[in-house]
């Protein structure tokens, strides 16, 4: 039944929508007033790149963003939101995607789980979109990933997360957990550090992660061992039993994956107690965390949290050429006040490596570009250099900075290759 | 007696004519407006109809306020998830998926024990090995627990204010432990990834129209049920203790047995409502067993007229419709209306939309007589003039 | 005389709330197919007494005493089946329930979940309802909600509601409060009438009416029971003439 | 056994320095919670409206010092270790207002259907929310502290008392006596339980009853906002973070017994001990869960609370 709307539906859709629709189009008009000739169109025709009925004319490619516009998550997809429709508006300007500008389709998964799998198939049955760019909780993905597997769609997933997954239709441009935890860990190793605390969130990635990171202290790293692990509730508020466990164990490092608005009383609670970036390296100990980034800082305060350490793929005081010019056009186009957490770079990077693999195939069809995924580079991207993986994961690297007042990082160190994905981490089943 | 029975007659046929109404609408106008991509919509809301049908049954009439309810409903549907994700985990072997997903899955365990490194099939989740023993339990677990709650809150006489707030505090317990034994329960991902049911691909256009009619079915077959309980001694006895306990008490009833039952009744209702769902949509979250839905659930029923067995399901759509609606259109301004109407309801008419048909439909089904009987007299004159 | 032989054997009975005694060492028999009436002025502990004598307070000491029963042990609901049954002080009926309504939910039968399910309105049930509305002068009443009946309607209509239960022993909570004259003296008819085959214990105030209908007189002042008997020899105790008349 | 493990290996001073600060820290926990139901306990308590819309209340005040506490960086940097203590009063009038308005518009309707303001007042809650949500922004928001409410207290070399503790605990029994006096010891307060245990009554010998819901009302709402304003020294604020506070505070007051302020202290002072034991010697989770059933526990063989009012009916 959806099928007959679907030609007559996407171009003029009635409603909000088309007022994006509207900027899309305008965007387009600024950059190339010849906008209804497509130059590739003879050699990119639309029903050989098109095989699949996706919502894909001559001069236009339809394509979802699906993330938390309300809600408690919103305010965390807000970046990757931003991060998507600047990387459109770029590719737009370069002239698009095969020659045809790209139109976005927002729907809102208002941070619920049944909403996201309900606009996920509104987006790939009614819309037909060619790709979606979207979700940042685990819990978001799990609940999409069906529809996208029978519905054969294109997901782009921008958040670092827990790994034991590869989908054929999803594209992971965060990094799954091995890839952020254990050379972190190493460093942290290097550092001195010997007996470590995990503290986490009490959900499937803080849980999975630490797993992960007792596996290798206690059997790659020699002479160190776990000597705490615990877990709040989301939304805790109040750490200080859990500080005066973590002062009774005395570790060399305190590992924590707190998330969400428990972030702010956790490392406030830890300042009025006394531990702070320079009571602890005092001591010649550590706080690394990986899961704080500038986004979080804003609103815990960097007094709070200066000289603890994070590590991450991406820092916003990143230095290279690529960072410079991405840092400044977000800027522009939201606001001088904006800051550019790791997932928000990683969103960036899904609409690029959608373009690239479209390119290499030579098609839309999802398919191609699933085959085609495997190897596409993005040369430009802010954290450097990266690389699709054969799992559908990226090739990056990691990097330790250190929190600092001013509520950047300071980048210390990064790893010196690229780091495998690995999602499927070995003896770990 | 006569006036007794002609007066039963008019009321029941008021409530014939309008589940008529309904029955149409979900059964016709639905099916028929509707593409399937909406009409897989309506039977998730639908499914979250037979919570506010259930409240009916315990806020309405017996004036017990569960805030709890989307944990009853949510048990309902882990019960039905857990058959089905068992299934899925036995055929995954067959199933597409990308290499590694074959390799790292046990057959037979769920993945997200596996993610666990939970090896063997906990005790807990042997019974939804069998899909029989599945459908008791939907049925049974929500009804044990509410009969468990029941027991120890209305033995000891607690009510009103402390039991809402109570069944608010289970819900916290039981998301807590629902998202922390996640190696049993999927955690916050809930059970995801359902794709059969007796081997029944649910996914397929064909399976949701066919489960879409199912749920429609069964949510009037559960209003008919409910008519059928509220009209008894029983119903009459659950609004007596509403308006006045201790005249029931000292009737002698033992008024928390009442109490009991229609909390379980409610429950059970619900736990179908949420075994719908999970058919329809496709996977359980825990985020359906938190405060938040089940507060949802009680605006469905304070909108549609929490007596009203057939308004709480306009009421259910009117949300859910308005949601979808809204957080596709103005999402900033959806939790400004959906407060607004909480307060409109609960101030102006307490008794939702049903109340304000009843006393707004009753004189347009006046004017609607009178105007038939001009015609009929109008028909009768005529007949006479031709005679 | 063993306690089996009175209707109701209350003795040495005894309640206090933080030390407070609202009942305080009272004995009162309650002789079979009597009206037995309590009097006394505000606070003398009246309400507090059939509060306990129907299970809604437990007595710190003393004995109630039903055919075989222990009321002090009882639940309420179960106190009302033994045969005791209580009207409030205040008229409490079911407002939003039919008077027939109101009367089939006090029939005796269906008083369990499950038998409350399976509860059929058939002929019996429909004639005593029918038969307990005559007595209670409410037969044309029968379709009109309760909430809609005047204050003394409301009153005969709970009366009607102990006699459709079938009770041996009732309770009444100052049964003509706020009724017209008129009302009181069918009131007292009707009192007279079902006092036939069991015992009522009354309390009221009004004096008239208790001298039209009292086979035996308790006068409870603070708590305490300080004269007993027919109306007459109770109206010439000196002490009692003090209680109502001394402040 | 696991518990006498945890502790081998320290000298009898570290383990003494541990439980004096955990000590501690299950006081700053119980301030956290005599702050919060306090509040609650007058509205509930003394008027029974189930007010769920506390939370927010309970936000508006935070939100007010989080205004302050960058209105004073901005413009008036000289003023920051001071402007605490006026951050306090504006957020006790802010939310003082909102409620005045709450109660004025919605709640005095419905005096006599308690459950149906636990309704009313959620859309309340709804409402305030997405307009916090709107005005501010989503993100979690803080104050910045003055240097005074950083850091720890040293009373020796290994106990390290934090100061924002401190200051919670302070203000927590500042407040209180504030309520006592004003609700036992003042005209006010005599107006005010007189109006609970009689209505008719009060209004018979002149007491504008009305009124003195609307201020009573107001006057919870407001004690809300003074704790709103002392959580911003241990936590965040955003929008949502009202719905946090609301189940554990409602289970306070409901624990200690509705209408009694000592009941309330009393629960207060349990449930923090009871809560920061299990955390320090089980887990943060399962602690959580262990405290609210012990307490629904309770509550089924003590349906009255902790402590309650006997009156005949």
């Amino acid at each position: 039944m959806g099928l007959e709307n679907r030609n007559s539906g996407n171009v003029f859709r009635a409603g909000w929508f088309s007022l994006f629709t509207i900027l899309a189009l305008g965007l387009g008009l600024v950059a190339s007033p010849a906008l209804a000739k497509n130059p590739l169109l003879d050699k990119y025709p639309t029903a050989k790149v098109n095989t699949t009925g996706l919502a894909i004319t001559d001069d236009v490619v339809t394509v979802g963003q699906l993330h938390s516009v309300s809600g408690t998550m919103a305010i965390s997809e807000t970046g990757s939101v931003e991060a998507e429709r600047l990387a459109i508006k770029q590719i737009n300007d370069m002239g698009g995607v095969l020659g045809r500008k790209i139109e976005i389709i927002q729907e809102d998964g208002a941070s619920d789980w049944p909403t996201f799998a309900e606009k996920a198939k509104k987006l790939l049955v009614k819309d037909k979109v060619a790709s979606v760019f979207g979700c940042w909780t685990s819990a978001s993905r799990k609940a999409v990933l069906p529809i996208f597997e029978k519905e054969n769609g294109m997901l782009y997933y921008p958040t670092f997360y827990e790994g034991l997954e590869a989908s054929k239709n999803v594209i992971y441009t965060g990094q799954e957990a091995t890839q952020q935890i254990i050379w972190g860990l190493d460093w942290a190793y290097k550092q001195g550090a010997r007996t470590f605390f995990l503290v986490g969130s009490d959900y499937i990635w803080p849980r999975t992660s630490h797993k992960i990171a007792r596996r290798h202290i206690e059997n790659h790293l020699k002479g160190c061992k776990v000597v705490g692990e615990e877990y709040y509730p989301l939304g805790h508020t109040n750490f200080n039993s859990l500080i005066n466990k973590i002062k009774l164990k005395r570790p060399d490092c305190i590992y924590s994956i707190v998330v969400g608005g428990s972030n702010v009383s956790w490392y406030k609670q830890l300042n009025a107690a006394g531990i702070t970036g320079e009571s602890l390296a005092k001591k010649n100990k550590l706080f690394l965390t990986i899961s704080t980034t500038e986004d979080e800082i804003l609103g815990i305060g960097g007094k709070n949290v200066a000289g603890f350490y994070a590590c991450m793929k991406y820092f916003q005081s990143l230095d290279n050429e690529n960072n410079k010019a991405f840092v400044k056009a977000f800027k522009e186009m939201w606001g001088d006040d904006s800051v550019i957490g790791d997932v928000t770079q990683a969103a960036y990077l899904g609409p690029w490596l959608w373009k690239y693999t479209v390119e290499k195939a030579g098609s839309f069809d999802i398919d191609k570009i699933a085959a085609a995924s495997p190897g596409v580079e993005f040369k430009g991207a802010p954290e450097g250099y990266v690389r699709i993986h054969e799992n559908h994961h990226l090739w990056s690297k990691a990097r330790i900075g250190k929190m600092l007042e001013n509520g950047q990082f300071e980048v210390l160190v990064e790893s010196e290759d690229l780091i495998e994905p690995d999602p499927f981490p070995e003896g770990y089943k | 007696m006569k006036l007794l029975e002609s007066g039963v007659v008019s009321e029941n046929r008021k409530h014939i004519i309008s589940f008529i109404i309904l029955a149409a609408t979900l059964l016709l106008v639905f099916p028929l407006v509707f593409d399937i991509f909406r009409l897989n919509l309506v039977a998730k809301y639908l499914s979250l109809a037979f919570a506010a049908v259930g409240l009916v049954i315990c806020w309405g009439h017996g004036g017990i306020l569960s805030l709890g309810q989307g944990v009853f409903w949510g048990l309902g549907g882990y019960c039905l998830a857990a058959f089905l994700k068992l299934e899925a985990a036995v055929n995954i072997a067959n199933e597409a998926g990308t290499d590694q997903i074959k390799a790292l899955t046990t057959v037979g365990l769920p993945d997200f024990m596996d993610w666990n490194q939970i090896t063997e099939l906990p005790y807990i989740w042997y019974p939804f090995k069998s899909f029989p023993i599945t459908l008791i339990c939907v049925l049974i677990v929500p009804g044990i627990v509410a009969f468990i709650i029941g027991l120890a809150i209305f033995k000891r006489r607690v009510s009103g204010v402390y039991f809402a707030i109570i069944t608010q505090a289970l819900c916290w317990i039981m998301e807590i432990l629902f998202v922390t034994r996640q190696g049993w329960t999927g955690g916050i991902n809930g059970i995801t990834d359902l794709r059969t049911c007796l081997g029944w691909d649910i996914r397929t256009q064909a399976a949701q129209y066919t489960l879409y009619f199912l749920t429609a079915g069964l949510l009037l077959a559960v209003i008919l049920f409910s008519k059928k309980i509220l009209s008894s001694k029983l119903g009459q006895l659950l609004v007596a203790i509403r308006d006045m306990e201790d005249r029931v008490r000292f009737s002698g009833y033992d008024v928390s047995n009442f109490k009991i039952f229609s909390f379980c009744l409610a429950a059970m209702i619900s736990a179908v409502g949420g075994a719908l769902f999970v058919l329809n949509v496709g996977f359980m979250s825990p985020k359906l067993v938190t405060i938040a839905p089940s507060i949802y659930m009680v605006i469905f029923c304070a909108l549609g007229g929490r007596e009203s067995l057939i308004g709480v399901v306009y009421g259910t759509l009117i949300v859910c419709f308005g949601r979808t609606y809204f957080s596709e259109q103005f999402p900033e301004l959806w939790m400004f209306l959906m407060g607004g109407i909480f307060i409109v309801v609960t101030v102006a008419c307490p008794k939702g939309l049903a109340g304000l048909f009843e006393s707004h439909g009753a004189k347009a089904l006046a004017f609607l007589k009178k105007f038939l009987k001009i015609e009929n007299l109008a028909s009768k004159d005529k007949k006479e003039v031709e005679a | 005389m063993s306690s089996t032989d009175y209707a109701l054997y209350i003795e040495n009975l005894t309640v206090s709330f933080d030390g407070f005694k609202a009942v305080d060492d009272v004995s009162i028999y309650v002789e079979k197919g009597t009206v037995h009436v309590v009097i006394g002025p505000n606070g003398a502990g009246k309400t507090t007494l059939l509060d306990l004598v129907c299970g809604k307070t437990k007595p710190t000491a003393g004995k109630i005493k039903f055919d075989d029963y222990d009321l002090t042990t009882m639940h309420e609901q179960d106190i009302v089946q033994a045969g005791v049954g209580r009207k409030f002080q205040t008229p409490s009926i079911y407002p939003s329930l039919t008077v027939f309504e109101n009367l089939e939910v006090s029939y005796p039968k269906g008083r369990g979940v499950w038998g409350a399910l399976g509860f059929k309105r058939d002929q019996e049930v429909i004639d005593r309802i029918h038969e307990v509305a005559d007595m209670i002068y409410l037969s044309d009443k029968l379709q009109t909600p309760g909430e809609l009946l005047s204050h003394g309607q409301k009153q005969w209509l709970e009366i009607g509601m102990l006699l459709i239960a079938d009770l041996q022993m009732i309770l009444l909570d100052e049964p003509v409060a706020g009724m017209s004259v008129v009302e009181r003296k069918q009131t007292a008819d009707l009192l007279r009438k079902i006092s036939q085959n069991r015992s009522i214990l009354v309390i009221e105030h009004d004096m008239n009416f208790v001298r039209e209908i009292a086979h035996r007189v308790n006068v409870m002042h603070q708590g305490k029971v300080i004269a007993e008997g027919s109306m007459e020899t109770v109206e010439k105790n000196e002490k009692v003439i003090e209680v109502y008349l001394g402040h | 056994m696991g518990i006498t493990n945890i502790f081998s290996g320290y000298t009898g001073e570290e383990l003494l320095s541990i439980f004096t600060m955990q000590g501690f820290s299950s006081l700053s926990l119980f301030s956290v919670f005599l702050l919060m139901a306090l509040g609650l306990a007058i509205i509930f308590g003394q008027m029974k409206i189930i007010n769920m819309a506390h939370g927010e209340f309970l936000t508006a005040g935070a939100y007010t010092t989080v205004i302050m506490s960058d209105m004073v960086v901005k413009y008036m940097p000289g003023l920051l270790p001071y402007y605490f203590i006026f951050a306090i009063i504006a957020a006790f009038i802010v939310a003082f207002a909102l409620g005045y308005i709450v109660e004025l518009s919605l709640v005095r309707f419905l005096y006599k259907r308690p459950l149906d303001t636990l309704l009313a007042t959620w859309g309340v809650s709804m409402i305030l929310q997405q307009g916090f949500r709107l005005v501010f922004g989503g993100r979690e928001d803080s104050a910045n502290l003055p240097d005074w409410l950083m850091g720890s207290w040293y009373p020796t070399e290994t106990i390290a008392i934090p100061l924002n503790g401190l200051f919670l605990l302070g203000t927590s029994v500042v407040v209180t006596l504030l309520v006592y006096f004003l609700l036992f010891r003042s005209r006010w307060g005599l107006c005010v339980r007189a109006t609970v245990l009689n209505r008719e009554m009060s209004n018979a010998v002149g007491i504008n009853s009305k009124r003195i819901d609307r201020l009573t009302f107001a006057f919870g709402c407001g004690i809300a906002g003074v704790a709103g304003a002392v959580f911003t020294t241990i936590g965040s604020v955003s929008p949502a973070a009202g719905s946090l506070y609301i189940v554990d505070t409602f289970i306070v007051v409901v624990f200690g017994g509705a209408g009694s302020l000592l009941g309330t202290i009393f629960s207060a002072f349990g449930i923090a001990q009871l809560q920061s034991i299990m955390e320090f010697f089980l887990t943060g989770v399962l602690a959580k869960v262990f405290v609210l059933l012990s307490v629904v526990g309770i509550l089924m063989i003590r349906p009255q609370g902790l402590r309650s009012n006997k009156v005949r009916e």
